[in-house]
């Protein structure tokens, strides 16, 4: 690991049929930092997610995790390294409750077999109570405690989101990939997702974030990479991406929003 | 009237999504209806083109009583509805969307009217043979508004179009909007980037939980205090980049 | 040399029949993404039909207008009666059920099997039913070495034509592209203005109609039927569309016609008893190589 | 007794509970032979159905040839036991052992298909299995007409023989699955097989080891399905080809769907339903399958979820008590 980077991907190129999604694309994130990922819809930002986290393997590039090469990792296997993630829509185990959500994140954490749960052996209920207490830990802190016994998609949207930050939160990762964890959130509900993700690097948590609304991104980020078409086209402080000209023509547009921001 | 939305509401089992919502659109105006995500904006758009049942109240089309109609045959009246998230037809051709837009209609007019669409958006004509789902999200927008446009519209409804798209392209998609509008076709739009949709409607109600909570003129609405701060969210925005700003100098 | 011209010929007609059921299932599936298990007795009923009307019209139509003029009153029948029945199948068990769920909607399919093949034993008892010869073409060519049989070539020109209809119609007019439309987004297609339930009669009345063709075929071919066919044919018939790709039109013709030779060379070469387990392990091995059929579709989940 | 205090599906509804127990313990001493073998039927039919609800009711895993299995059980128990002399009960774990080493060998490698063709792949395995035993390969398993003079089952020296004691010994191994499933329903496992019947890319993602877990469905399912193989096997002194068709697996299929996906007591009372509903129905012998059929639909329509449904929240505030 080298001036504290956990997590980069090195020169990861991916296609479909012919289409690349993500070409060479170099991104080094530091520990207990928020990095935006930013860029527009087709980028491929979703995609470097996917490679990351497993779900895709790279034609070309490496991956790696506190200088450990990720290629080849099945996602369970990735997870329990220490990287997390959620989904641009919530992906919830939708008829099961939310406390049995938030269990899914200490499921890679166990260790009991078949038999002892079939026998309900010590150490295997020793087990279940701790993926229990983190799991509830986590959805007092978001609180959602009073939902914990409500079926997932019985509850409102913005509660499903942070239920997904809580299930990911739950596996105790080092990284926790967030894929546009704002979006369709109403204003009350942005400033407690912004305010608890805000929040994350101080408790020991490294923060990658695709993120389209720029008030989030500018808010929270420490730094932003720009992507499009599968490459990077710049990098920098919220500061400096704001007035960079490529990412303005590339992304950001001169419209409206501008004028109500710089004014 | 061109439309009349009267005392709506719709139920999904035993959630009430809409709550005895009523508006109208008049003439080739654009009226805006904003909300929060589960306001219930999708649904207003769905119970007018019949795509969800109305549980009581009434929805009239010049004259025409749309609650009681399936969604074909809203659609054959010139109502178009381009649904949120795009959704084109991936496996089939950019050209077989555009006709399916025309579906029903004579040939000769679907012809013209695919016409005017490749002059409106001249990449689609480059890529008529091309899958649909191969297509970037812009020109899948794109695409979703030009499937709109082939049954000569008599009434647009637009969800979301904006949502998921870069800042630049949320620009040229309200461009094409204004323009569409300038031709003559009314237009309810439902978003919510209310910035933007009120920079460009005349009439916009706002949905809060299942119910308008305000109506008037989008200028008067955009200047409104509370609206400020509810949805344009501007005045956070400024306070957290100057502090940030700050913070960094 | 002569054998295996013989065997892909009796394969092609085999297939045939498979791939007639199989666009009955892949029509179904791809707009419902349901698995139309009572398809396989809609065939069996088919052949049912068929056979009653030829006993019954063969005094008045065959006596008139001979064997040629008995075989289209047949098959149009047999056709009709089937395409009725699959509606109003779809419309008792089917449309109640599937926007509850795909699950509960797979049980009332099984449902409906076990009901129609209950209930043609019912009606036409449970042995084994001839069909005569006096309404089976059964002249033949001697071309060198071997025969070709009238039915056959019968068999394989009706296939071949109506397939292709059925392509074309699918493929290439709006009211096909209106079917895939409404097979990929079922809500968007409703506000193109396309009738769902136009596009499910049409799925399953051709379904059925075509499964009612190959029974009537498959029961002029081996001469007898019996209400156990239905989830015979049925099974192979499905097979057959996984092999070509669910859901996709020309993939299920593709795999009824390979899944036919498939079978006639495995009995031809290796054993008559062990054709079906070749035919089945041949599925599966695909199955591993290929998890989404020959010609697959198109698109891949997104994440 | 802690596990006692645990046991909270009595603790639901106790009454009921305590009546269902009752009757199923009583039975044999009241109800006649005839029905009392219809009372075996019942619980092998749940033995399949809690087998298979492993596999399609907790993991969502589509399979239509679940009589394969139950067929390997059976044909293993007939031809240790006729060839070589090995007792009845001694094959019970043997043929669970060899139903899920066949599973294990045959899912491997189309574990990963999707819903569908898992499906078609797996009514393809159910033909293959019965036509293999039709086919008599090495004259092992009998043909068409199968095996014949399997010996009776004995357990410490007292012979298994009458009706009521083939009942007790079905219903004592129903009890003990369904109490080790509920077991495995509460832990970690369970949950991850939930987890991937709902999401099975969120499920990995959150660090479900897919794979595995479908591969451990698949085989403790076959290995249930074995082991009523060998108390078939057992109960009939002869297995043949023809016990093991197509339409057994579906019903075993409807069974699970019936009583309610992931539902221990829902697959139990699901298989009362499909044993009973023909034995009722004898009267209109030739029409009763014809109005099962139209049964099967009509469930579905007014219970979509099953006669009786997993109720996922109540079961977490049992749990809570027990802290």
């Amino acid at each position: 690991m080298r001036d504290g980077i956990i997590l980069e991907t090195q020169g990861i190129t991916k296609r479909f049929r012919g289409l690349v999604a993500v070409d060479r694309f170099d991104i080094a994130i530091r520990e207990r930092t928020i990095h935006s990922l930013i860029g527009p819809n087709g980028a491929g930002k979703t995609t470097v997610f996917n490679v990351i986290t497993g779900i895709y393997q790279p034609e070309e590039g490496k991956v790696l995790f506190q200088g450990r090469v990720l290629n080849g990792l099945k996602p369970h296997e990735i997870l329990a390294l220490g990287i997390a993630r959620t989904f641009q829509n919530p992906r919830l185990f939708r008829n099961m409750t939310c406390l049995e959500n938030a269990m899914a994140g200490g499921h890679a954490h166990g260790r009991a077999g078949f038999w002892s749960s079939v026998l309900g052996l010590p150490h295997q209920r020793r087990e279940e109570r701790a993926i229990r207490e983190g799991a509830e830990e986590w959805l007092r802190r978001l609180n959602l405690w009073h939902f914990r016994h409500e079926l997932a998609r019985n509850i409102p949207y913005g509660c499903q989101k942070l239920l997904e930050l809580a299930r990911a939160l739950a596996a105790q990762p080092k990284v926790l990939l967030l894929d546009e964890p704002t979006c369709g959130l109403n204003e009350s509900e942005k400033e407690t997702m912004m305010a608890f993700i805000g929040d994350l690097p101080k408790q020991g948590f490294t923060v990658l974030l695709v993120e389209h609304n720029m008030n989030v991104v500018m808010g929270l980020s420490d730094l932003i990479t720009v992507m499009n078409y599968g490459k990077k086209i710049a990098e920098g402080t919220p500061a400096e991406i704001y007035n960079d000209p490529v990412v303005i023509e590339a992304y950001l547009g001169r419209g409206e929003e501008r004028a109500v921001a710089g004014g | 009237m061109l439309l009349q939305v009267d005392n709506v509401s719709v139920a999904y089992g035993a959630v009430e999504a809409l709550k005895r919502v009523s508006l109208a659109v008049s003439g080739a105006e654009i009226v805006a209806v904003l909300g929060a995500n589960g306001a219930g904006k999708t649904t207003l758009l769905k119970a007018i083109s019949g795509l969800v049942p109305v549980k009581s109240g009434a929805i009239r089309y010049n004259g025409r009583e749309l609650h009681k109609l399936p969604a074909h045959l809203i659609a054959r009246l010139g109502v178009v509805h381009i649904p949120e998230g795009r959704r084109v037809f991936a496996t089939l051709t950019v050209e077989e969307n555009l006709n399916l837009g025309g579906y029903g209609c004579p040939k000769e007019e679907v012809q013209r009217a695919k016409d005017r669409v490749f002059q409106l958006f001249p990449v689609l004509r480059e890529r008529r043979r091309q899958l649909a789902g191969t297509l970037s999200g812009g020109e899948q927008q794109m695409l979703a508004i030009g499937r709109g446009l082939m049954r000569s519209p008599k009434l647009m409804l637009l969800d979301e179009p904006s949502l998921g798209l870069a800042p630049l392209l949320v620009d040229q998609v309200f461009a094409t909007i204004e323009q569409i509008n300038k031709e003559g076709v009314p237009i309810l739009i439902v978003e919510q980037n209310a910035r933007k949709a009120l920079s460009i409607a005349n009439q916009a109600h706002i949905l809060e939980v299942g119910r308008i909570v305000l109506s008037g003129p989008a200028r008067e609405l955009a200047a409104d205090a509370r609206v400020r701060e509810a949805y344009l969210g501007g005045a956070a925005y400024e306070r957290r980049l100057r502090a940030k700003e700050s913070r960094e100098a | 040399m002569l054998t295996f011209v013989q065997q892909l010929l009796n394969g092609l007609t085999i297939g045939s029949f498979y791939a007639f059921v199989a666009l009955g299932y892949s029509l179904v599936y791809a707009i419902l993404k349901l698995i139309n298990f009572a398809h396989g007795d809609l065939f069996g009923l088919g052949a049912y039909l068929g056979y009653t009307v030829f006993v019954y019209a063969a005094g008045v139509i065959g006596s008139r207008f001979g064997l040629w003029g008995l075989l289209p009153a047949g098959f149009v029948a047999a056709a009709l009666g089937t395409a009725g029945a699959g509606l109003l199948i779809e419309r008792v068990a089917y449309r109640p059920i599937y926007p509850i769920g795909r699950l509960p909607a797979v049980v009332s399919a099984l449902g409906m099997a076990i009901f129609l093949s209950n209930f043609i034993m019912a009606v036409w008892g449970p042995r084994y039913l001839a069909y005569q010869e006096a309404f089976i073409p059964t002249g033949f060519w001697q071309i060198g070495g071997f025969r070709i049989r009238v039915l056959q070539v019968l068999i394989l020109v009706s296939s071949l034509v109506l397939l292709f209809v059925l392509y074309y119609v699918v493929e290439k007019t709006t009211f096909g592209a209106a079917v895939r439309a409404v097979a990929l987004d079922r809500e968007t297609a409703a506000l193109m203005g396309i009738d769902f339930l136009k596009v499910i009669r049409f799925a399953f009345s051709v379904g059925p109609a075509l499964g009612a063709i190959a029974g009537v075929f498959v029961g002029m071919y081996y001469r007898q039927i019996n209400f156990t066919m239905g989830w015979v044919y049925g099974l192979k018939a499905f097979t057959a569309t996984i092999l070509g790709g669910i859901g996709n039109i020309p993939g299920a013709m593709v795999g009824g016609i390979l899944l036919g030779i498939l079978e006639a060379l495995a009995a031809g070469y290796i054993s008559a008893a062990w054709k079906d387990v070749f035919v089945f392990a041949a599925l599966m091995l695909m199955l591993v190589f290929r998890p989404t059929g020959l010609l697959g579709e198109k698109v891949a989940e997104k994440v | 007794m802690r596990w006692l205090k645990r046991w909270d599906w009595l603790s639901g509804r106790p009454l009921l509970f305590g009546a269902i127990l009752g009757f199923l313990l009583s039975f044999p001493f009241w109800g006649s032979r005839y029905w009392v073998d219809v009372g075996f039927y019942v619980g092998l039919y749940a033995l399949l159905g809690l087998g298979l609800n492993v596999i399609l009711g907790e993991v969502g895993l589509f399979n239509l040839g679940h009589a394969a299995f139950w067929a390997i059980g059976a044909y293993t128990t007939a031809i240790l036991n006729v060839r070589f002399g090995v007792p009845t009960l001694a094959l019970l774990p043997i043929s669970a052992l060899v139903a899920a080493g066949c599973a294990w060998l045959v899912s491997s490698p189309i574990i990963h298909l999707r819903g569908d063709y898992l499906c078609i792949v797996t009514i393809a395995l159910g033909e293959i299995v019965r036509l293999v035993l039709i086919n008599n390969p090495g004259g092992f398993t009998g043909g068409p007409n199968g095996i014949v003079g399997i010996a009776r089952p004995s357990l410490l020296g007292h012979p298994i023989r009458t009706s009521t004691d083939f009942y007790f010994l079905v219903w004592a191994v129903v009890a003990l699955c369904a109490l080790a499933l509920r077991q495995v329903q509460r832990s970690r496992i369970g949950r991850a097989w939930n987890y991937i019947r709902e999401d099975e890319i969120a499920a990995e993602a959150m660090g479900v080891d897919v794979r595995a877990l479908k591969l451990l469905a698949f085989v403790l399912g076959a290995a249930l399905a074995g082991i009523a193989g060998n108390i078939f096997a057992a109960k009939m002194r002869m297995v043949s080809p023809d016990s093991f068709t197509f339409m057994e697996s579906c019903l075993i299929f409807c069974i699970v769907l019936l009583g309610g996906m992931g539902s221990i007591p829902g697959t139990i009372l699901g298989a009362a339903l499909v044993v009973l509903f023909p034995e009722v129905f004898r009267p209109v012998a030739q029409y009763r399958l014809l109005f099962f059929g139209l049964a099967l639909a009509a469930t579905m329509y007014f219970r979509p979820g099953g006669l009786w449904p997993r109720r996922r929240a109540l079961a977490a505030f049992a749990k809570e008590g027990e802290r």
